[in-house]
């Protein structure tokens, strides 16, 4: 499936993307699941999404947690924990 | 993004209806020392497309809560520098005990859910501001 | 008395010191109705020589009790009319929760230990604002 | 001994006095003792020091208490419940 992903601050700082659209292998339906698979890209990502630091999601502007569901056409986004205020 | 005139936004909401009997409002400033850096400049990134949702949700959620008339939200995004207003949150209601208390939901709920995330810049280079566990702990007080 | 420009005073002391990072006010308002009856004007009698020292004494108790940078009161007099503003508190601090505590609670006290007395003019004739119980609960809850 | 007593909102409207200059008796020294004695006056100032409605006292410009002393020379006030802001 398709899906478009989103970084912000210091995430979209480290892997260099602000936007990117991908296909997905078809067992990846959760943000666990996609996470693990964007972490085999490299160490940078590896660093990030291996679960050591924290990493929001949203889906379709919805904050989410990792069991969330993803499916074709989400937009995902990936950003730290927020700091506006 | 420009900024906002406090008294303006005040006096329109409170003008708007006469049943208002309380107006609190928070504004938030670049201070011009964090952590012990002196800080040049504050630079706010969001995330457009959800920033508008997550802030309409907030609202709503303090409007289910607490029995207010109006509120308002401003949130600058782009480079401050210190003495800067970041936010402005305007709550009015009948009554003041229910506007402070939505007013601050609202800056509680901001600061841990609205997608913003600032980078300062001070003589030592820039970093992004970490976000803290004592908002994290502000806003689990409002958990139902 | 004459009427405050809530802008002006809210930039004032935020400018007036770098390292306040939050500003949070309470405006009151005179309504258009209290009680079910429509007031036509509001005339507010205070006890000069003591209502300095009482608003004085109740900034230097919120000083006391949380970490905040400055304080202001000011309260009208005289006869105001529907959307009239009647107070103005504005409290600041580093931080927020602070600043949010001390506004709310310099209005609590404000509202039941400082000499001000409302009489109400409405089409049925002149009546004093009688003193709510819940102003007197929303004091207790500060008791130490 | 002498005091000044202040009176109002609507106390100062039941007696139609804002202020007065008295002389006190030598026994008068708490502001029940005060209370009572004003209530001799007649109907009205028993009405309001009866103790039935709720008066609040203030001892040069501090809220006090019934039990409070009141010395020559003091600045007493009389109202009712405060309902500013």
């Amino acid at each position: 499936m398709n899906i478009k992903i989103l970084y912000f601050a210091r995430i979209k700082e480290a892997v260099n993307y602000s936007t990117e659209e991908i296909t997905l292998p078809n067992d990846i339906f959760t943000v666990t699941a996609l996470k693990n698979y964007l972490s085999l890209r490299g160490d940078i990502w590896a660093d990030l999404f291996n679960g050591k630091q924290v990493v929001r999601a949203a889906i379709n502007h919805e904050l989410v947690d990792n069991l969330a569901n993803i499916k074709s056409g989400d937009e995902v986004a990936f950003f730290p924990p927020v700091t506006g205020g | 993004m420009e900024d906002f005139e406090v008294g303006f936004e005040l006096n329109k909401m409170r003008l708007a209806n006469p049943s208002i009997g309380a107006l609190v409002s928070f504004v938030g400033q670049v201070r011009d020392v964090n952590e012990s850096d002196t800080v040049n400049t504050l630079t706010l990134e969001h995330y457009p497309d959800m920033t508008e949702k997550a802030l309409a949700a907030i609202e709503n959620e303090a409007k289910t809560r607490w029995d207010i008339i109006d509120s308002l939200i401003v949130h600058r995004i782009g480079t401050l520098k210190p003495q800067d207003q970041i936010v402005l949150v305007v709550v009015s209601g009948a009554h003041r005990s229910e506007a402070f208390k939505a007013c601050e939901f609202i800056m509680d709920y901001l600061k841990t859910s609205a997608p913003f995330w600032k980078k300062e810049a001070t003589n030592q280079g820039e970093h992004w501001v970490e976000a803290k566990l004592t908002d994290d702990a502000a806003r689990a007080r409002w958990k139902q």
